[in-house]
C-alpha cells in the first residue's frame, strides 16, 4: 500500500520548522511516501491534526508538540486513530513529568543548547580578555515557555561556573517572542545600568539575542563590548554574519533541522514500510557557528 | 420553481442554505471529507469555538464584547486540573473551575456594567490578568492530571459520538432556545438594540449584562474542562487567541457588532465555516504560508455571499 | 391637593438651568396641556416625573404620596406611563415585544409568545391602531412607529400617563385616532400630562394648562375658558405673535426643479414635479403618502430606479447626496434623530457640516466664518444652548431640529431647498423666524419644496401645493385656489373624508 | 484656587492632566526612570504603537476598525527591503513600501465601503492575507538587509533624538491637526457620529472611509520601514498581536468604538501609558506573569480615573 506519513509541528511559520519540513520532503521524494505537513500551534489543534491524518488514511506521524505534557494526550490520540508516533525536538512527557520513554524520539535537551550559549558566550569573554565583574549580562526572556526557560536557565549556569556574579544578570522579560519585543525589552534594562560597560546577552533563539545586540547599537555601546549568542542559526543569524562590519552578534549555536526532518520521516517510512522499529532516543548535538565558520559549520550538518 | 428557490435563498434563513449547498459541494469534491471519522474529527474541532460562540452570541447582541474567554478558558482548565489533583475528586475539580469561570465573567459584567468601563478595555485587562493568574498558578508550565478518568470527559461516547460535541450541541439548543424564547434573550437583544429604550421601558439593563458575562464565564469554563480532557493537562498557554475566533464565527453568522441582533443558527453556521475550512485545508494538504491567505479569501467570500443576499433582498 | 402634584421641581444641567421651582398640580380625570418653547423644561419634567432623570429638588406627590424612584421601574409600579419625545423602540424587535419589553408575559421565562402576540393584537384593534403585532419595528414608517409608541399607554394599567409631543410625526387622521384614546383614557380618571406645540391640539384636548417660560412657571389655567390663544402665545414667547405665518406674495420666476418620471425601492409609480425660483412649493399628504420617498429619490439618498433630475437645466446623477448638493438642490430630512443631527458633535459642527465647503481652502477649516455661522443661527433662530460648543444630543427636541434646519438654511449658492417637516417639534415663535428666513430664500430666487403633515402650515405658508396619496400626486392647487376639504379629499385613499377631519 | 483645580482636572485635557501627575508620581518613585537614555528608549518603543495610532484613531472615529495594521506593518517591512536589496536603491525601496501599505489599505477600504462588507471581517481576512504574502515572499525567512545605509533610518538623530522619535511626533502633530483643522478630520468624526446624516449632508462617507484605510496602509508602511531599519532586517513575522495594542492604546486615550469621538492628546497619553507601564515594570524587574496582571489592573485603573473624572463633569 502506498505509505502516508504525517508531520505536524507547532509554529510553522519558524524557519526552523519550515527547514525540517523541507528535509522531511526530501525524504517522502527519495522513498516515494506522501508527507502531510501540518501546523499545530496548541493543545487543541493538535488534537484536531491527529484526528484529521486519521481521517486521511496517514499510517503514522512525527510530532514537534507546543507542549511535552501533552505527552498521554497524544499518545492516546494517536492510539485511537491506530497511528504509529514519533517524536522530534521536544520530547514527551507524562503527568509525573517524566519522558515517555516508548515514544521514539529525535531531539536535544534544551538545557544542553542553554550551556552550549553559555560557554560560547565564556569562550569569547576569555577570548576578549574581560572580567566577569565588570560585565553585565541580559537574559531576554520568555517565561511562557518551557522550554525557553530551560535554554536560559542553562546558559546562566555556565556563567556562573564561570565566576559570573548573579546581580550582574539581568531579566528582559519580552512580551513576544520577536526581535522588536527583545529589542524593547533590553533597551530598558541596558538603560537602567548606564554605568556598566560591557555586556552579553542570550534568549530563546536568534532573534532574542539579536534584539540585545540591536538594543546596544542604540545606546551607543559598541560591537567591542557586546557580546550576544542566539539559537538557531537560520537566516536570521546568517544575515547578520554577513554584515560587511562585525556586529555584537557573535555567533548562533546551529542545531541541525536536517537530521530532525529527514531522519526522522526516514525511520518512521523504515516502521510502516519495513516494520522496522527506530531506535527510541537519538540525541543530536548544536554546533556553535560564528561569522567566520558559518558557512562551513552549516555544510559539516548538511545544510548548504 | 424558480421564485420559490429565489424564496429560500434569500430568506432569513439563506446561510444556512447557501452553506448547505457549500458543504454539499466539499463533500464531493474533497477526498475523505464526508466520512465519520472525519465528521467526528472536525465536530471535535469546533467544540471549544462553538461552546464559547454561543455566549458570545448574547454578549455581541447586547453590543458587549468579550476579549477575556481565551484566557479564561485556560484558567478554567488550570483550575479543573489543579483543584482535582489537590482534592482527589474530579467532581470538586470541575465546580472549582466553573465557579472560577463565572466569578471571572461576573466580575467582567460588574466592572462594565456598574463602573460603565469600556468593554474592549475591560475584557483586555482581564484577558491579561487572568492569563497571569493561569501562568502563575502553573508557574508557567502544564499541570498533568492524576486521575486518569478525567480524560473520559473527552474519550467517552455516547451513540458513538464523543460526549464534547454532545455537550455542544446541548449547548447550542439551549442558547437558542433561550435567545429566542425566554425574557433574557429578548432582554439580550432588546438592550443591544436600543440600550436607552430598554432602560426607559423598565429593562434592568445592567444585571441583563452581568449575567451575560457571567454566562460567558461558565461557558468558558466548560469549554476549558473539556478542552484540558482532551490534551489530558491543564495548560496555562491554551487557547491564545481564542476570542477572534470566536468574534469571528458570531460576526460571520450574521451577528451584528452593532447589537440586536443575532440567530443561533446563524452562529452555528459561522462556527462550522471556520472549522471546515482548516479541515479541508489539511485534507488537502495546503502548505502553511498559503493557508492564511485562503482563510482570508473563505472570511471574505462568505460574507460578501451573504450580502448579496441579503442586498438581493433589498435589506441592506 | 391634586391627585398629580408638583412642588418646587428644580434641576441644572452643566450650563443650564432646565427647571426651577416648578409647581402645579393635576386632577384626576383631566387632560393637563403642559406648553412652552423649545427648551423651557417640559421634557424634563417628564423625564423627572418617568424616574429617567432625578430632579435637584423638589417632589412629585401622586394620590398624595411623595414619590421616590431610582429607576423607570418604580416609576411604572407607581403607575406612571411616559411617551417620550424621541421614539423609544427596539427597531430588530417586533411591535408586539416592543410593546411588553420590561415586562413580557412568561412561564418561569420563558415568554408565552402566543398569548403576548394574541393579546397585543386585540388591544391594538380594540385601540383603532391597524398595526401587525408581527412587524418588526423596523418595517415601519416613522408615523407608524409613533402609533406602537402612543400604544404603549394603552396597554398599560397606568394612573398617570405623560405624552411628550405625540403628534409631532402624525398627520391628521392618526391624531384623531389619538385623541378619541385620550378622551375615552379621560372617561376612565387617568391624569393626563399632554405636550404639545400645536395649539389647536391643545385647545381641542385640554382641560387645565401649565405654561413654562425658560424652566420657570410662567401660567397655571385650571380651566381653559376664557383663554385664548393669543394670550398662552404671549405667556410662552413673552410677546405677541399677530400673524404667524406672515405669508407675503413674490412673482414666481424661471424653473429651478425639474423632477420627471422618478421612481425607486419604495416609490413604484414614477412621479414628477416642477419648482421655480421664487416659489414655496408645498408637499401635503397622510402619513406614508410618500413625499418623504420622492423627494429622497430626488435628493440621491434612495437610489432611483427611473427618471430624471434637472436643477436649473443640469441633470443631477442619481447615486449620491453629495452630488445634488453639488448641483444645487438640498433636502432637509425629516428624521432627526436617525438622518439629522450628528451625535456627540457640537452645535457648531452639526451647523456646518454641509456649508463648510464653501469656506475650506485647500481642505482648511475656516474656523472664523464656522463659527460667525453657528452665532449666527444660535441668534436667529433662538437656539437655546450655553455654547456653540455644545455636543447637539444635549439640546431639547425642538432645538435640535432648528440645528438642523440652521444646517440648510446656512448652505449658499443653492437653487433649490426641500424641507421635509421642517418645523417638527418648533413652538410657535421660532416658527415664524424660520417661515421669515423661508420667505427671504424665496425672494432672494431660490426654489423652495416644503413637506409637511400640518394642513395649516401648507396653507399658511405655501404659493403652490401638491397633494399626495399612496404614492401618486393627486392634486395641484395654487394659492388663491386653497381650500381645506379639496385638500383633504386628494389626501385621502378613499373618497369619502370622514366626519371627525371634515369638520 | 480649589474650584480652577477642579476647573482643570475635569477640563477637556483632564486625562493629559492625570497622565501628567502620574508621570510625575513615575519619575520620583522608579530609579533610573527619568534619565535622557530611558526617556529616549521608551519613546523608541512606542514608535511602531504611536505610529499606527495616527490612523487607528481616524478609523476608530470613523466607526471602523482594522485588524490588520500589524500584518502590513510585517509586510511594508519585508518589501522595502527586498526591494532595496533588489533595486540596489533605498528610496526605490521606500517609496515600494510606501505603495504597498498604501494598497492594502486602500483594499480594505474599498472592500469595506463599496461592497459593506463588516470591517472586522475584512480586515481579519485582510491580516491573514497579508500575513500569508509577507511569509511566502520571504519564504518564511528574515531578509537581511544588504545596504547599510538603511539602518541609518533608525539610528541616525537630530539634535540628539533618534529620527523615529522625529518621525513619530511630526505624524502626531499631523494628524491632531488633520483631525481638528481639516475638512476631512470633520468628515471623519461626522461619519462616525452618524454614518446617514453625514450622508444626507453631502459628505462623501464611501471615498472619506477609503481614505482613512488607505493612509492607515500608509503609516503602516512608514512603521514598518523604521522598524525594519531597527531591526535590520524585514522579519515576515514581526507587529504579530500590533491591532490589539494600538487599539488598546486609542480607547484608552478616550476615543470611542462608537465612532464620532477622538483627540490626538488622548490618542498620544494612551500610548504613552502603555509604554511606560512595560517601561517601568521591566525597571523595577517585576516577573513576566505578574507583569500580565499589573498590565491588566493599570489598564482598568486608567479608563476607571477618566470615568471618573468625566462623570464627575456630569458628562456620562
Ligand atoms: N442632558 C442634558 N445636558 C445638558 N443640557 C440639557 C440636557 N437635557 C436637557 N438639557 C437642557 O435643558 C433645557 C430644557 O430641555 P427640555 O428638553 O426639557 O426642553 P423642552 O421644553 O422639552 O423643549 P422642546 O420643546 O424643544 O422639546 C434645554 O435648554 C436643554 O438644552
Ligand atoms: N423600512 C421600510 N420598508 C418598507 N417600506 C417602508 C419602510 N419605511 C417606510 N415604508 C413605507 O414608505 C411609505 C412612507 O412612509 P413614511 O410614513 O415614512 O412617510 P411620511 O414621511 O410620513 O409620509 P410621506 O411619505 O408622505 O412623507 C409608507 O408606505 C411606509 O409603509
Ligand atoms: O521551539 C524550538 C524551535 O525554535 C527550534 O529551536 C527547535 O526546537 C524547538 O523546541
Ligand atoms: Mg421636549
Ligand atoms: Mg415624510
Amino acid at each position: 500500500a502506498d505509505v502516508k506519513i504525517g508531520f505536524v509541528v507547532k509554529q510553522p511559520e519558524e524557519p526552523w520548522f519550515q527547514d525540517e519540513w523541507k528535509f522531511a520532503d526530501q525524504a517522502a521524494k527519495e522513498k516515494g511516501f506522501t508527507l502531510v505537513k501540518i501546523g499545530a500551534e496548541d493543545g487543541e489543534k493538535l488534537m484536531s491534526a491527529i484526528d484529521n491524518l486519521g481521517a486521511q488514511g496517514v499510517q503514522g506521524f512525527v510530532v514537534c508538540t507546543p507542549d511535552v505534557k501533552l505527552g498521554p494526550g497524544i499518545v492516546a490520540k494517536a492510539a485511537a486513530n491506530n497511528l504509529k508516533l514519533m517524536t522530534v525536538d521536544d520530547r514527551l512527557v507524562g503527568a509525573d513529568g517524566k519522558p515517555l520513554e516508548d515514544v521514539p524520539h529525535m531531539g536535544i535537551s534544551a538545557t544542553k543548547i542553554g550551556e552550549a550559549v553559555g560557554q560560547a558566550i565564556v569562550d569569547e569573554m576569555k577570548a576578549r580578555g574581560w572580567n566577569a565583574d565588570e560585565v553585565g549580562a541580559i537574559r531576554v526572556s520568555y517565561d511562557q515557555l518551557p522550554t525557553a526557560v530551560d535554554r536560559v536557565e542553562g546558559a546562566i549556569s555556565v556563567l556562573k561556573k564561570n565566576g559570573f556574579k548573579a546581580s550582574n544578570i539581568f531579566d528582559a522579560p519580552q512580551a513576544k517572542t520577536d526581535t522588536e519585543a527583545a529589542l524593547n525589552a533590553a533597551t530598558v534594562v541596558l538603560n537602567a545600568h548606564p554605568n556598566i560597560k560591557k555586556w552579553v546577552a542570550f534568549g530563546l533563539n536568534d532573534e532574542a539575542a539579536l534584539g540585545a545586540v540591536r538594543a546596544s547599537e542604540s545606546v551607543g555601546i559598541p560591537a567591542t563590548n557586546m557580546i550576544g549568542v542566539g539559537i538557531g542559526g537560520a537566516d536570521s543569524a546568517i544575515n547578520e554574519f554577513k554584515k560587511p562590519q562585525p556586529t555584537g552578534f557573535v555567533g548562533s549555536v546551529i542545531i541541525s533541522p536536517k537530521r530532525h526532518g529527514y531522519e526522522t520521516s526516514l525511520n518512521m517510512y523504515g516502521w510502516i514500510a519495513d516494520n522496522k522499529e527506530p531506535e527510541k532516543l537519538i540525541l543530536t548535538s548544536g554546533s556553535l557557528a560564528k561569522r567566520d565558520d558559518y558557512q562551513k559549520v552549516r555544510k559539516d550538518l548538511g545544510l548548504e | 420553481m424558480h421564485t420559490s428557490l429565489k424564496k429560500v435563498l434569500l430568506g432569513e434563513q439563506g446561510l444556512v442554505v447557501i452553506f448547505v449547498l457549500a458543504f454539499a459541494l466539499v463533500s464531493l469534491l474533497v477526498p475523505n471529507f464526508l466520512t465519520e471519522r472525519n465528521m467526528l474529527g472536525l465536530l471535535q474541532s469546533v467544540v471549544t469555538v462553538g461552546i464559547v460562540a454561543c455566549t458570545m452570541m448574547f454578549c455581541l447582541a447586547a453590543r458587549d464584547f468579550d476579549l477575556s474567554v481565551g484566557s479564561n478558558v485556560a484558567f478554567a482548565g488550570m483550575v479543573a486540573v489543579m483543584a482535582s489533583n489537590a482534592t482527589g475528586s474530579i467532581l470538586l475539580g470541575l465546580l472549582a473551575a466553573l465557579a472560577c469561570g463565572a466569578v471571572v465573567g461576573a466580575a467582567n459584567g460588574v466592572v462594565i456594567a456598574k463602573f460603565r468601563i469600556n468593554a474592549l478595555i475591560t475584557t483586555l485587562a482581564t484577558m491579561q490578568i487572568v492569563r497571569g493568574l493561569a501562568l502563575i498558578a502553573s508557574d508557567g508550565r502544564a499541570v498533568g492530571i492524576n486521575d486518569p478518568n478525567f480524560y473520559q470527559l473527552a474519550l467517552s461516547k455516547l451513540l458513538g459520538v464523543p460526549t464534547p460535541i454532545w455537550v455542544l450541541i446541548l449547548l447550542f439548543v439551549a442558547f437558542g432556545f433561550g435567545l429566542n424564547r425566554t425574557v433574557f434573550g429578548k432582554n439580550t437583544l432588546a438592550v443591544g438594540g436600543n440600550p436607552e429604550a430598554s432602560r426607559l421601558a423598565g429593562v434592568n439593563v445592567d444585571m441583563t449584562r452581568i449575567w451575560i458575562f457571567a454566562l460567558q464565564g461558565l461557558t468558558c469554563a466548560v469549554a476549558g474542562i473539556l478542552l484540558a480532557s482532551r490534551i489530558t493537562s491543564g495548560q496555562p498557554n491554551a487557547a491564545v487567541g481564542l476570542e477572534l475566533s470566536v468574534i469571528s464565527a458570531c460576526v460571520l453568522g450574521g451577528v451584528s457588532l452593532d447589537g440586536g441582533r443575532a440567530t443561533m443558527s446563524g452562529v452555528i453556521v459561522g462556527v462550522l465555516i471556520m472549522g471546515i475550512a482548516e479541515n479541508v485545508m489539511n485534507l488537502l494538504n495546503i502548505p502553511a504560508f498559503y493557508q492564511y491567505i485562503v482563510r482570508g479569501v473563505i472570511l471574505l467570500i462568505a460574507v460578501l455571499l451573504d450580502n448579496l443576499r441579503s442586498s438581493a433582498l433589498g435589506r441592506r | 391637593m391634586s391627585f398629580l402634584e408638583f412642588s418646587e421641581i428644580s434641576k441644572s444641567y452643566p450650563g443650564v438651568r432646565a427647571l426651577s421651582g416648578v409647581s402645579f398640580g393635576v386632577e384626576k380625570g383631566a387632560v393637563h396641556g403642559l406648553m412652552g418653547e423649545n427648551g423651557a423644561g417640559k421634557s424634563t419634567l417628564i423625564r423627572i416625573l418617568s424616574g429617567d432623570q432625578n430632579a435637584d429638588s423638589g417632589e412629585i406627590r401622586i394620590d398624595d404620596r411623595a414619590q421616590h424612584y431610582h429607576s423607570t421601574r418604580d416609576a411604572f409600579h407607581a403607575g406612571v406611563i411616559v411617551i417620550h419625545q424621541e421614539l423609544q423602540l427596539v427597531p430588530e424587535l417586533t411591535v408586539a415585544e416592543n410593546l411588553r419589553l420590561g415586562r413580557f408575559p412568561s412561564n418561569g421565562g420563558v415568554i408565552q409568545a402566543r398569548r403576548m402576540f394574541a393579546d397585543v393584537g386585540d388591544k391594538l384593534k380594540a385601540a383603532g391602531i391597524d398595526i401587525d403585532p408581527g412587524r418588526k419595528i423596523k418595517t415601519l414608517s416613522i408615523g407608524e412607529r409613533q402609533m406602537v409608541e402612543i400604544a404603549k399607554a394603552m396597554m398599560l394599567d397606568a394612573r398617570v400617563i405623560a405624552l411628550d409631543e405625540p403628534t409631532s410625526s402624525l398627520s391628521s387622521r392618526e391624531s384623531e385616532i389619538l385623541f378619541s384614546l385620550i378622551d375615552r383614557l379621560r372617561a376612565e380618571g387617568k391624569v393626563i400630562l399632554y405636550i404639545s406645540h400645536r395649539m389647536d391640539e391643545v385647545f381641542r384636548l385640554c382641560d387645565s394648562l401649565t405654561v413654562l417660560r425658560d424652566g420657570k412657571l410662567a401660567a397655571h389655567h385650571p380651566h381653559l375658558a376664557g383663554v385664548t390663544r393669543d394670550q398662552v402665545v404671549a405667556e410662552m414667547v413673552g410677546r405677541e405673535i399677530s400673524n404667524v405665518w406672515g405669508w407675503r406674495g413674490r412673482p414666481a420666476g424661471e424653473v429651478r426643479l425639474k423632477v420627471e418620471g422618478v421612481a425607486g425601492d419604495k416609490l413604484r409609480l414614477p412621479a414628477g414635479f416642477e419648482a421655480r425660483a421664487g416659489e414655496i412649493l408645498g408637499f401635503f399628504g397622510l402619513i406614508g403618502a410618500g413625499r418623504s420617498e420622492l423627494m429622497r429619490l430626488v435628493f440621491g439618498a434612495d437610489p432611483r430606479w427611473a427618471g430624471t433630475v434637472h436643477v436649473d437645466g443640469k441633470a443631477v446623477a442619481a447615486s449620491d447626496p453629495h452630488h445634488a448638493i453639488r448641483s444645487g438642490v438640498v433636502l432637509c430630512s425629516e428624521d432627526r434623530k436617525y438622518d439629522g443631527i450628528i451625535q456627540g458633535r457640537s452645535i457648531e459642527e452639526n451647523i456646518n457640516i454641509s456649508s463648510r465647503r464653501h469656506n475650506a481652502r485647500l481642505g482648511l477649516l475656516d474656523r472664523k466664518q464656522e463659527a460667525d455661522t453657528a452665532e449666527t443661527f444660535i441668534r436667529k433662530l433662538k437656539i437655546r444652548t450655553p455654547s456653540r460648543k455644545q455636543d447637539v444630543v444635549n439640546l431639547s427636541g425642538g432645538n435640535q431640529q432648528k440645528v438642523i434646519l440652521a444646517r440648510w438654511l446656512a448652505e449658499q449658492g443653492i437653487g433649490t431647498l426641500i424641507v421635509d417637516e421642517p418645523t417638527r417639534g418648533i413652538d410657535v415663535g421660532a416658527k415664524s423666524e424660520i417661515y421669515e428666513i423661508l420667505y427671504q430664500l424665496a425672494e432672494s430666487g431660490m426654489a423652495i419644496v416644503v413637506i409637511s403633515s400640518e394642513l395649516p402650515e401648507v396653507m399658511g405658508i405655501c404659493d403652490r401645493i401638491h397633494v399626495m396619496c399612496e404614492g401618486r400626486i393627486r392634486a395641484e392647487l395654487t394659492r388663491d385656489r386653497f381650500n381645506e376639504r379639496e385638500i383633504l379629499a386628494a389626501a385621502l385613499p378613499d373618497k369619502s373624508v370622514p366626519a371627525a377631519i371634515a369638520s
